[in-house]
């Protein structure tokens, strides 16, 4: 069924590396799991590295069926030149986010085990086999399973810390995201009666533009709306991502959220392609753009930074969803470049995301607080931190030559040369809302301290080199030659390609 | 074949009656009360949907040990929580979309499934053989889907790591509370004393003969979890400490097991979770015997909730 | 004889069901915990008692009638049981 | 057959109602067991469907019940050991408290001591 040559068991080792790892930190626990992370956040990135560099060297998918089984009776693995995009950033994130959380969740030597180190560091390795099982996934069970790996990984991040807040938000996500799955999976079920297979290359070939096909796309959309926090289903996602510790905001914001949406591209573009209409897709921009506005706005009425960050998760994962009518449209180039431009934007929104609540997060250490009036005199006392902040926030405002930039600007040709004004007003809008909530964090933090300012906490400089490199990252993604547009097309003629046979 | 019909009809208003009661009980402990007898009704649906293999899951887990759970919440939380009801108008609006999602759902499986239905169950009995086993459910489990399985098994061991990550700081690595703190009543102890004997002849029977017969490792492990638990609540065992190394073990052994035998298929059986010919059905009843242990420690932990106690010197 | 069996079969099993459906109104209708409990353990073990004694002829083989028996001690067993625990509880209330 | 498909849709309309109108926590991961058991039930219908090969049902469909069973099972464990926590901290377990983290100054008393 598929050539010899893209069979690979690198996507196996993808999921079973950190899910083997995360098991093994639990049972020997205390001080072996710093250790234990030592060894297995390098290997991982190994992996994810390996795994682009077979598939850009390839140019073709791999494939790995697992147990010999193949489907539709069995499961396959299928890494295309998205998800070996998707892993490598990933791993680049979770790895960073490694460095910067190991001062704060280290055990103290000789003494008994604490709970946020051990915790924190194997809901670490959860989060990066869940993802990985997502985006190598191609059974459309084996994915409600791997999502739901990610949510009970990122529920106990989001009440590490413990208090009475973090709990609510920990529980009103977790519903939220138990009626996600829910609807997911009975769209599944439909599917798989209609069709007779949850393999993903399998549906595309059978799958036809009828009623049960609307309908059950239309189940799994909702729910993995539900999971990724998109406008009008985000009321839980500010508390959530704000009550984390930092390290963990960094990685609910800028992965978790996009595990969910990246599904939702696979269902309609991969595994029922020709199924996107016009109007759906519209209507999934258009509850994108609202995301946009809302949650700058909403993000631009906080008084709390890591609630500023969080909403502005909301708005940010508006512009993934614009890629629905512009790139589901079948106008060459357009079409290509804000398919470039929407994953664009991902990435780079997850370099800036994760830098800006480490940034936050050691803002809110040095000072005890994150209240953004009382920010005075910081630039001063952490200018790393702040420079990390700024870096990721031009990222977020689309300022040249950053990531966020070259995505916006793509997504913006390509809504104009569709005719699609109305996106691209949206765009600019969202551009200039963004630049009022960066520049008054900024402008606070540079303002000189106030009388009443307090003494601050001395803060790791290592912490603060690690934020910056991730929000330097952001910035750089910019001046990456649109080579990666190349492989983010690879695997999806392979899959149209499969479904042809 | 009517009196049949008449049976399924009779199930089915009785399901949905319990179903009902459950949502609208005024109390939260009838509400439970309720969802455990809505469970075990729900197991003879899905005999009569000749799925026995889902019926004693849903019997053993889905009504018994979520049973015993939600049992144990409104136990301690009762009815002195509740928030304001929303008004009635937003009652009735989602009321009417509820109606309205379900008549939906009910026209679609109704009207708009193909025939003749798409199914597995061709391919899946002819490879059978292969596999050695006799019951197909666990073929599927264990070796066409292996992977879904196995992730499932991290899945039910996070969950137990969010629930014990719930405990305070200060307790961290400490005991469960299980029960009430009053000394057990005599009675209790003596079912205590005579009861786990039988239900673990049973729980592993219901093991050994998951290979061919509808039972398997859930089924079995969620007996032993039960069994574990009553030990526990008669204090004839003492709780151990969540940090207590064979505990860990005894969570973890199963999936590492399982694991291993999938990576040990990469390397003997030129795939990942591939069994070498004809060591099938015997790697698959020790995978099965380690996720069994794992399964009833991990429930009953699940069940026994956060550490609430420091741990022991 | 297989006329008569199947007799033995209808007359048990009916009769197990209407102790089940008399302990079931008991259940019900009846005031206090302890009469619950009363109605309770009729249907329970007299009804399920003769519901097995009323399949036993129907069944095939001896590990299948033995299945039955023990099905029948072991609810006999923790029924006993849990109805003394309920007994003192609702005592102790 | 029928009978059941509609029982499983009344299940998840009956759910859902239970989900969205309970105001009580502990009653909405009772409401969750319900719809998530009649979605499993639309299972059952579909491998009753695909009974072939001299099988009652297609067991695919039976197993991934069995899978699904066991996550919601999790779920709920997590789900009522976030409520009891909640319960134990506050008194109360409502979830309608505004602003969640907007009038508490950040904690992180995750930090090393």
């Amino acid at each position: 069924m598929t050539d010899a040559a893209s069979q690979s068991v690198l996507p196996v080792l993808g999921i079973m590396l950190p899910a083997t790892g995360m098991l093994l930190m639990l049972l020997v626990g205390g001080r072996y799991v710093e250790w234990l992370a030592l060894i297995l956040l390098p290997a991982g990135l190994a992996v994810a590295a390996a795994i682009f560099a077979a598939v850009w060297r390839e140019g073709h998918t791999l494939i790995y069926v697992v147990g010999g089984w193949q489907p539709p009776l069995g499961i396959a693995l299928r890494a295309d030149g998205l998800s070996a995009a998707m892993m490598l950033v990933t791993a680049v994130i979770i790895c960073a986010t490694g460095l910067f959380a190991g001062p704060q969740f280290s055990q103290p030597r000789g003494r008994p085990e604490r709970r946020a180190p051990l915790v924190f560091w194997t809901l670490l390795l959860a989060i990066w086999a869940a993802l990985n099982a997502v985006v190598v996934g191609a059974d459309l069970f084996n994915l409600y399973v791997a999502l739901e790996l990610l949510t009970f990984a990122a529920v106990p991040l989001v009440a590490l810390t413990g208090g009475t807040e973090t709990i609510e938000a920990a529980l009103r996500y977790l519903l939220f995201a138990l009626l996600g799955s829910v609807s997911y999976l009975i769209g599944t079920v439909l599917l798989f009666a209609a069709y007779g297979t949850l393999d993903i290359a399998l549906l595309s070939a059978r799958v036809r533009p009828e009623p049960i096909s609307w309908i059950a796309a239309s189940l799994m959309t909702i729910g993995l709306i539900a999971k990724t926090a998109l406008f009008p289903l985000h009321l839980w996602l500010p508390p959530a991502h704000a009550g984390a510790p930092a390290p963990g905001s960094a990685v609910l914001s800028a992965l978790v959220v996009k595990g969910s949406f990246f599904l939702i591209v696979r269902l309609w573009f991969d595994a029922m392609p020709g199924l996107l209409n016009l109007a759906a897709a519209q209507l999934l921009a258009g509850l994108g753009a609202a995301a946009i506005l809302l949650g700058s706005i909403l993000a631009l009425r906080q008084s709390r930074l890591k609630l500023l960050i969080a909403y502005s998760t909301v708005a940010q994962v508006g512009y993934l969803f614009l890629i629905f009518p512009l790139a589901g449209a079948a106008s060459e180039p357009a079409s290509s470049i804000a398919w470039t431009g929407g994953w664009l934007q991902l990435f780079s929104h997850a370099f800036a995301k994760a830098a800006m609540f480490m940034a936050a997060g050691l803002i809110a250490e040095a000072l005890g607080h994150d209240r953004i009036a009382e920010l005075g005199g910081i630039a001063r006392r952490l200018p790393i931190s702040t420079l990390a902040f700024a870096l990721a926030g031009l990222s977020l405002m689309g300022v040249p030559p950053s990531g966020g930039f070259v995505a916006k600007w793509l997504l913006l040709l390509a809504s104009v040369m569709q005719g699609q004004w109305w996106w691209a007003a949206v765009i600019l809008l969202g551009g200039v809302l963004a630049g009022a909530y960066v520049l008054i964090v900024v402008g606070k933090a540079l303002a000189p301290a106030g009388a009443a300012a307090a003494p601050t906490a001395p803060v790791s400089r290592r912490r603060e080199v690690v934020a910056l490199t991730v929000a330097l990252g952001a910035v750089l993604l910019g001046l990456v030659p649109l080579q990666p547009s190349e492989l983010l097309q690879i695997g999806r003629l392979d899959v149209h390609a499969l479904a042809a046979r | 074949m009517t009196s049949a019909l008449a049976f399924d009809l009779a199930l089915a208003a009785l399901v949905l009656a319990i179903a009902t009661l459950t949502i609208a009980a005024r109390e939260a402990m009838s509400a439970v009360i309720s969802f455990i007898a809505y469970g075990l009704l729900l197991s003879l649906a899905w005999v009569r949907l000749r799925a026995p293999d889902v019926a004693l899951t849903e019997a053993a887990i889905g009504a018994g040990v979520t049973g015993l759970l939600l049992l144990g919440a409104a136990a301690t939380i009762g009815d002195r929580q509740a928030g304001a009801a929303p008004p009635l108008a937003l009652m009735l609006a989602a009321g009417l979309a509820c109606a309205l999602v379900a008549s939906g759902l009910a026209a679609t499986t109704l009207v708009l499934l193909p025939e003749p239905a798409p199914t597995l169950a061709p391919p899946a009995m002819a490879s059978l053989a292969t596999t050695g086993l006799g019951n197909p459910v666990t073929a599927v489990l264990f070796v066409y889907r292996a992977l879904d399985t196995l992730l499932e098994k991290v899945v039910l061991v996070l969950a137990l790591l969010g629930v014990w990550s719930l405990a305070p700081d200060r307790v961290w690595g400490g005991v469960a509370r299980l029960g009430p703190d009053a000394p057990p009543r005599a009675m209790l102890v003596f079912l205590a004393q005579l009861l786990p004997p039988v239900g673990m002849v049973i729980a592993i029977y219901m093991f050994w003969t998951g290979a061919d017969h509808p039972g398997g490792a859930f089924q079995g492990g969620a007996i032993l979890a039960a069994m574990w638990l009553i030990v526990l609540t008669a204090r004839l065992a003492d709780m151990p400490a969540t940090s207590h190394p064979g505990l860990r073990l005894l969570v973890l052994a199963g999936p590492m097991l399982f694991a291993a035998i999938g990576f040990a298929g990469w390397a003997l059986a030129d795939a990942f979770l591939a069994y070498p010919e004809g060591y099938a059905k015997p790697l698959i009843i020790l995978a099965e015997a380690g996720l069994t242990l794992s399964i009833a420690a991990t429930l009953a932990c699940l069940v026994a909730g956060p550490a609430t106690r420091t741990p022991p010197p | 004889m297989s006329t008569a069996i199947a007799l033995v079969t209808v007359v048990a099993v009916s009769a197990g069901s209407i102790f089940f459906l008399a302990g079931t109104i008991g259940l019900i209708r009846f005031p206090d915990a302890p009469c619950r409990l009363h109605a309770l353990t009729k249907a329970d073990n007299l009804g399920l008692g003769l519901i097995v004694l009323g399949l036993l002829p129907q069944v095939g083989t001896l590990a299948e009638a033995l299945k039955l028996v023990c099905i029948w001690l072991l609810v006999l067993f923790s029924g006993a049981i849990v109805t003394q625990l309920i007994a003192a509880t609702s005592r102790h209330k | 057959m029928t009978i059941f498909a509609a029982c499983a849709a009344l299940l998840m309309g009956l759910g859902l109602f239970g989900l969205i109108t309970n105001p009580q926590p502990l009653r909405k991961i009772v409401a969750f067991n319900i719809l998530g058991s009649g979605v499993f039930l639309l299972f059952g219908i579909v491998a009753r469907r695909g009974a072939a090969a001299g099988v009652g049902a297609d067991p695919v469909p039976q197993a991934l019940v069995i899978t699904g069973i066991v996550v919601a099972f999790a779920a709920t464990a997590m789900a009522v050991a976030l409520l009891l926590r909640l319960f134990a901290d506050r008194g109360d377990t409502r979830l309608d408290h505004e602003s969640a983290a907007g009038t508490e100054p950040a904690r992180d008393d995750c930090r090393p001591p």
